[in-house]
């Protein structure tokens, strides 16, 4: 199923389009502080950009740049403690998010927009069953029979990838590779087809065989639903390879948003330049 | 945390300060029997017992007992548990073996049922021998953690470099070793105040503690627990008593354990 | 007679009367169910083993004695003595015989009927050190043996013609069903199916017996004389004694025994319960060891008999007995109780007088010292009182002795020992000075083996060692009198002499307070065997709980 | 999972034989006997008591005595108890099981509602009523059972008859009752002894699963379950709670010794006639055999609790179960 002609997905005249595309999320002015007994700290001071519908956009910086809080912060998943500036919006398919009541949010949680984590390991209940796991997103977002969203859920681990699928989903996490519960974080994230899919490192912990495979997954995916897929990473390379736009982040704030060419040939800030310096010249080798 | 110490330091000047608080003799009987069992009044804000004692009084002077009783018993046990502990873990072999297996036989038992052993077999006890028995049924916990971190410790290179020098093993243990488990002792011994207090009570409720006409915090009660619930005072502000110190132990012993050992790492 | 907490000794029947005529049975819906609360377990129903008072109750109601004290409470002869068992018995000439008659009618629960064999092999068993019966020594001391006549009569031979003996013998000689018993061997009759299932002639049968819960009476059938009025008798136990009250006042139980001074008073407001107050056979003193410990030495300071006078002088017994027991204690006045035949309330007694103790003190050479205790050449006039922890008058009575004491210049030190320390420590003469507490029987014989000089030597029960030939002579001569008038005027010479020699200090006869709910009819308790009334007991019409009607869990 | 079984098996017996042994001694090691009790009675002389002491074998060499004893014990045979005049078996094959009934109850409704209790503090954790409740359940825990018990005793039955006073059923009724009227019968009975021990496991429950739910919460899976829409509830209790589910069960059996130490004075204050009461009349008789069998039991009892808590644990934890 891994088409080797399929790794040159990157075709730029698919992107212009999306440009033209409606605005998906827009966000404006995103402040998220962390309050503790030491003090408040800024981790994302006053961020501003928009995704555009269908389309893959990075998000990169060094770990500890914030990167992370943004995308907690979108999906309204933070740490206690964290709280989301007053001034801030984040404006999701027309909806403004931070006006949501919690009841509207799980709503659109995992039905709309949805997320792959970064710990295949951590992020997956280690006492249910990968299945049940699966499952239970369709049965959160409507479905009333446990059977039909079991099969759902079987279905869509065979789509991931996962050979003989009905077999595992009735394992646990721990009786999985690495490669393989990133697929079923996948299979989560795409159950309800949703219109936005944050992906936060989601290759980061595995083998670089596996991630490959599993990028290669996710462009398939990405072609397949249409969906757009923001991409937080600190890999340029998987930057080059997957996106059309990369924002670089750096302490709190985006210093520079451009299409991934221009990045990477023409680096505006300082600070990208000084990042595409560190990463191993891995696009060079293309 | 200031008011929990707050709680306990009011509590032992009480205790220390015992004679000079307390509004009547705690043994002292009226000449008459028109002041036994009198509810809380302003002569005798906590009442008056069966006997006619002031209840106020025998509370002062049952926080000298019950205080005193529970900071030696648990002061013998930690001493008890930290040698023990020593032996085992230097020893190693047989005699650590045994030790451990003992400890594991005397945490089997519940307490109180070691106690009620104990005491049939001692007959009623001195004030020192029941110290002297929550003492020895109080050391297994302390041994046993004593015991861990002496294996850990003794490999150090500065516990290797003094005992390279020719100094005695129990020296190497006392001047290195030791230092370093006061933290760990502090709050296991704050800890276990709070479980010898109400120890204490109840043994003395079941008639097997500190005799009377000694008042101690559990002992005024159970001369009133004889007797119907009409005298609620002599029940309730010893036991009141009992609760408020083991409170404030408690809370104090949690935030010194956070203290030494901020992710609750040695929780049993 | 024993060292005991508030317990009543072997007893009358008021009026057998009310036993066989009292009787009858309720209205139609049956005689009702009474429970009563009680603090432990009878230990066996084996009537020769019961040492306890529960074994006591239980197995006096499941079996019957030959006859029993009638409510003269006259323990010489046979006067006042009433029938039971026996329909009716006749002396030898020379007194040394009794034969008895056995009501033909009488049936053991299992149907045979009651012979005199099983007269004879109820004194076998209960003499046989084997078995180790509480009562076998006073039997074996006073009758020889136990011949059978034909089946429903046997003689019994004395072995002199004390006054008591007849007394003895009844109250102490339960027979047994030797049919079934024969068989077993003596040494494990106690342990035996039939300690626990007791086939007896009595009143009731037992129905079940679940330890440590309750244990259940129902009238037995085959029983000839009348039928107990009631359908169930519920024992409940209960370790810890504000339970049972607490039970009491809820009305989970219908009757409690031995209320404290307070819980009587507390059971009293309430409208739906009452307190009867029965007559004591208990007299407690605070006794001193008048040698110094277990040596022959006197006692440094209990020695003195002008000593124990000036104690007692200092103490203002009624002020002690009211500030324990409000108005319902009574001063002790001797040796003996109120209730015994042998009373006398006109004995001289040491009064109080504060002053004139002073004065004796004082001339003993005992000075007020700085910290207001008298010494004597640098002693202090001290000495140390042991209290037994479960009696709660004895401890209340040391508390304030202590307190009167030291207004006099003594000091008192207390120390409370359990039951059986200070048992062992009386019986080993370990002691300076003790709480003391004696169950009297109606007899009054038993302050031989209490306060004579030969109970003082060999183990006996005179632990603190008083000797006065004189008494003894007085009690020797009382207790083989025939003639109660003149057995009175020798108990009351005795009596005389130990009170002005003040072995002890007499305290107090401890009011017997039992609580009965109100929708019990009781008729006339015993004044102490207060059990032997449960048959005539009944429930008063209109005042029946559901429990009345609940029938018994047929086995 | 079997050599588990096993190594956890065979270390519990030898905690149970090393108990035995020092019971033995203690007991054995004392003054006084088990037929002093009876010296009270001056009829009992010390003839007949001698007499006692040879019947029972209580004039054996200390050594001879544990040995016998052992071997008895090995057969199944306890002693005979003197207090009860009955084998120590038969009274333990009453008093156990109302032991088990007590503690059972009590441990089910305490775990039950210190987890609901946790749990719920971990969802509303900082809020005022959940800080209110976190200082009362370590109040209660600083409440000596015997003043919890004294005071279920005092109110609710004896000053408002909600329940009854002591007992484990009706004396009168209960023989005469349906089958559902004795269930009913019994948990009357059952309510306030229970509910003091289940109070107190709550409590040490509560701040143990609220602590382990805490714990819990910032855990990356419970993330995912929000991501994928579940609510704070769903998250919580479907996701957190079950994770903190395994470490609880063993720290019930770490309570297992304070239980069975509570139900001491629990059963002695309600009168219900289980192993604690047993104990303390034992003792009070100076029963050894009675004491011994209750040592015994009692430490068979924690030291089989704790090393079920530990195999359950492990089996409601899949990473380990796989080894089964």
């Amino acid at each position: 199923m891994h088409d080797p002609e399929s790794r040159c997905f990157h075709d730029p005249s698919a992107e212009a389009g999306d440009v033209t595309a409606p605005v998906l999320l827009d966000v404006r002015d995103l402040v998220v502080t962390y309050v503790s007994d030491a003090g408040a700290v800024r981790a994302v001071d006053g961020v501003s950009f928009a995704v555009h519908a269908g389309e893959t956009v990075a998000l990169v910086g060094e770990s500890g740049c914030g990167k992370t809080s943004v995308a907690f912060a979108l999906m309204r998943v933070m740490a206690p403690g964290a709280r989301i500036g007053a001034g801030s919006r984040i404006t999701f398919d027309g909806a403004d998010l931070l006006a949501l009541d919690e009841r509207a949010m799980c709503d659109l949680r995992g039905r709309k927009i949805s997320m792959i984590f970064q710990e295949p390991a951590s992020a997956l209940n280690p006492v249910m069953k990968v299945g049940a796991q699966v499952a239970e997103v369709a049965l959160l977002h409507g479905e009333r029979s446990k059977r039909a969203a079991w099969d759902r859920a079987v279905a869509m681990l065979d789509r991931t990838g996962i050979a003989d699928a009905a077999r595992r989903a009735h394992q646990y996490p721990h009786e999985l590779s690495g490669g393989m519960r990133q697929r079923v974080l996948i299979a989560m994230a795409l159950m309800m087809r949703p219109a936005l899919v944050i992906a936060d490192e989601p290759t980061s912990a595995l083998d670089v065989t596996v991630q490959a495979q599993i990028l290669d997954l996710l462009r398939d995916l990405q072609r397949e639903t249409g969906m757009a897929v923001l991409f937080i990473t600190h890999d340029f390379g998987v930057v080059a390879e997957l996106c059309s736009r990369a924002m670089v982040m750096r302490a709190g704030r985006i210093v520079e948003d451009a299409p991934v060419d221009r990045i990477f040939h023409a680096p505006a800030d300082p600070y990208t330049a000084e990042l595409l310096r560190a990463v191993p010249r891995l696009t060079a080798d293309r | 945390m200031k008011f929990a110490a707050a709680v306990l330091v009011l509590f032992v000047v009480v205790a220390v300060a015992a004679p000079a608080i307390a509004p009547h003799d705690p043994r002292a009987t009226p000449q008459s029997e028109t002041q036994k069992n009198l509810p809380p009044s302003g002569a005798h804000p906590f009442g008056t017992d069966q006997y006619s004692r002031d209840v106020l009084s025998r509370v002062i002077y049952g926080a000298r007992v019950s205080l005193g009783v529970a900071v030696v018993a648990v002061m013998l046990a930690l001493t008890l548990g930290a040698a023990i502990g020593a032996v085992a873990g230097y020893a190693g072999g047989w005699t650590d073996i045994i030790c451990m297996r003992v400890v594991d036989a005397m945490l089997s038992v519940p307490r109180v049922l070691l106690l009620l052993v104990l005491v049939a077999s001692t007959g009623p006890l001195t004030v020192g021998g029941i110290i002297v028995l929550l003492g020895c049924t109080g050391w297994p916990g302390t041994s046993r953690l004593v015991r861990g971190e002496v294996r850990l410790l003794k490999e150090r290179d500065y516990v290797l470099a003094s005992r390279a020098t020719g100094t005695p093993e129990w020296r190497v243990f006392v001047l290195h070793v030791l230092p370093g488990l006061v933290p760990q002792l502090l709050v296991t011994g704050t800890l276990a105040l709070a479980t010898v207090i109400p120890l204490e009570a109840g043994l003395s409720f079941l008639g097997l503690g500190v005799q009377p006409p000694t008042a101690s915090w559990g002992n005024i009660i159970s001369d009133a627990a004889g007797r119907p619930g009409d005298t609620w005072w002599v029940v309730l502000f010893p036991g009141l008593a009992i609760v408020c110190t083991v409170l404030a132990v408690n809370t104090i012993g949690e935030r010194l354990r956070e203290r030494i050992d901020p992710r609750g790492r040695s929780r049993a | 007679m024993r060292f005991h907490s508030v317990r009543r000794g072997a007893c009358v029947m008021l009026g057998a009367a009310a036993l066989l005529a009292g009787c009858g049975g309720g209205d139609g819906s049956g005689g009702g169910t009474v429970i009563i609360g009680t603090g432990q377990d009878p230990k066996t129903l084996f009537p020769p083993a019961s040492d306890n008072i529960q074994a006591r109750v239980v197995t006096e109601l499941i079996f019957e004695r030959l006859a029993d004290r009638g409510g003269s409470l006259n323990t010489l002869g046979d006067a006042g003595f009433v029938p039971r068992l026996a329909q009716r018995w006749d002396w030898s000439a020379d007194s040394l015989r009794v034969t008895f008659h056995i009501d033909p009618r009488a049936r053991w629960q299992d149907g045979r009927a009651v012979s005199a064999e099983d007269v004879r092999f109820g004194f076998a068993v209960f003499t046989d050190t084997i078995v180790g019966a509480r009562t076998g020594a006073d039997l074996r001391a006073v009758v020889d043996s136990i011949s059978v006549g034909d089946s429903l009569t046997c003689t019994v031979w004395f072995r002199q013609r004390s006054p008591e003996r007849f007394d003895v013998l009844v109250t102490s000689l339960t027979p047994l069903p030797a049919h079934l018993l024969r068989a077993v061997r003596r040494d494990s009759l106690a342990l035996s199916g039939f300690a626990r299932n007791p086939v007896g002639n009595g009143p009731f049968k037992l129905v079940n017996w679940e330890q440590q819960v309750r244990l259940e009476l129902a009238p037995s059938p085959s029983y000839a004389g009348a039928r107990p009025a009631l359908d169930r008798v519920i024992w409940t136990f209960a370790p810890d004694a504000s339970t049972l009250v607490k039970q009491f006042m809820a009305g989970e139980s219908d009757f409690l025994e031995n209320l404290s001074v307070d819980d009587a008073a507390a059971a009293a407001r309430q409208p739906n319960l009452r307190v009867i107050r029965l007559g004591s056979f208990g007299y407690n003193f605070l006794q001193f060891n008048l040698r110094d410990g277990a040596s022959d030495r006197p006692h440094p300071l209990f020695g003195s008999r002008t000593l124990r006078r000036a104690l007692t002088m200092a103490l203002d017994r009624q002020l002690l007995v009211r500030s324990v027991f409000d108005s319902l204690g009574r001063v002790g006045l001797g040796p003996f109780v109120r209730a015994q035949w042998s009373a006398d309330t006109t004995i001289a007694q040491i009064a109080f007088d504060r002053q004139q103790a002073a004065r004796l003190l004082d001339s003993l050479g005992w000075h007020t010292g700085a910290d207001g205790i008298r010494t004597r050449d640098g002693q202090p006039l001290a000495f140390t009182l042991i209290v037994p922890t479960s009696s709660n008058p004895r401890q209340s009575f040391a508390v304030l002795i202590q307190e009167q004491l030291r207004i006099a210049g003594v000091k008192v030190d207390i120390e409370r020992l359990d039951g059986n320390t200070l048992v062992d420590r009386i019986q080993k003469h370990a002691f300076e000075a003790a709480m003391g507490g004696l169950a009297a029987t109606p007899a009054p014989s038993g302050v031989k083996q209490t306060w004579t000089g030969a109970a003082a030597r060999d183990g006996g029960l005179n632990y603190g060692r008083y000797e006065n030939a004189a008494f003894d002579a007085q009690v020797d001569s009382a207790i083989s009198a025939a003639a109660q008038a003149s057995a009175k005027s020798h108990y009351r010479a005795a009596y005389q002499i130990i009170v002005d020699d003040a072995p002890a200090i007499w305290l107090y006869e401890p009011p017997t307070l039992d609580g009965a709910s109100a929708r019990l009819q009781l008729g006339t308790l015993r004044p102490d065997a207060w059990w032997m009334g449960i048959p005539s007991w009944s429930i008063a019409p209109g005042k029946r709980l559901p429990r009345d009607a609940a029938p018994a869990k047929t086995p | 999972m079997r050599r588990f079984l096993l190594a956890r098996g065979a270390q519990a017996l030898a905690v149970i034989a090393l108990v035995a042994t020092l019971a033995f001694t203690l007991v054995h090691l004392a003054p006084g006997d088990p037929f002093a009790a009876s010296l009270d009675d001056p009829t009992n002389t010390a003839a007949l008591h001698a007499q006692q002491m040879h019947r029972w074998g209580y004039d054996q060499p200390l050594p001879v005595q544990y040995l016998k004893w052992l071997g008895n014990l090995a057969r199944g045979e306890f002693g005979w108890s003197h207090s009860r005049n009955r084998r120590v078996a038969d009274v333990l094959l009453e008093t156990v099981p109302r032991t088990f009934l007590l503690m059972g109850a009590a441990l089910v409704a305490g775990v039950l509602a210190g987890l609901a209790l946790g749990t719920w503090q971990a969802a509303r954790r900082g809020t005022p009523a959940e800080r209110a409740s976190g200082t009362l359940a370590t109040a209660v825990l600083s409440v000596p059972e015997f003043l919890v018990a004294l005071a279920a005793l005092a109110l609710p039955a004896a000053r408002w008859h909600l329940f009854p006073v002591s007992g484990i059923a009706d004396p009168a009724m209960h023989d005469s009752m349906s089958a559902i009227g004795r269930a009913w019968d019994v948990t009357r009975h059952l309510v306030l002894p229970a509910g003091t021990l289940a109070l107190l496991t709550a409590a040490g429950v509560s701040r143990y699963h609220r602590s382990a739910m805490l714990a819990m919460l910032p855990e990356e899976f419970v993330r995912t379950a929000r991501a994928k829409g579940a609510g704070e509830y769903t998250a919580v209790v479907r996701h957190a709670l079950r994770n903190a589910l395994g470490p609880l069960i063993t720290i019930v059996g770490l309570l297992l010794p304070t239980l069975f130490g509570g139900a001491v004075f629990v059963e002695t204050i309600f009168s219900w006639p289980g192993v604690g009461r047993m104990m303390v009349e034992a003792v009070g008789g100076n029963d050894y055999p009675l004491v011994l069998a209750g040592v015994l039991v009692g430490s068979v009892l924690v030291v089989l609790g704790s090393a079920l808590a530990d195999v359950l644990s492990a089996l409601a934890d899949p990473r380990l179960r796989i080894e089964a």
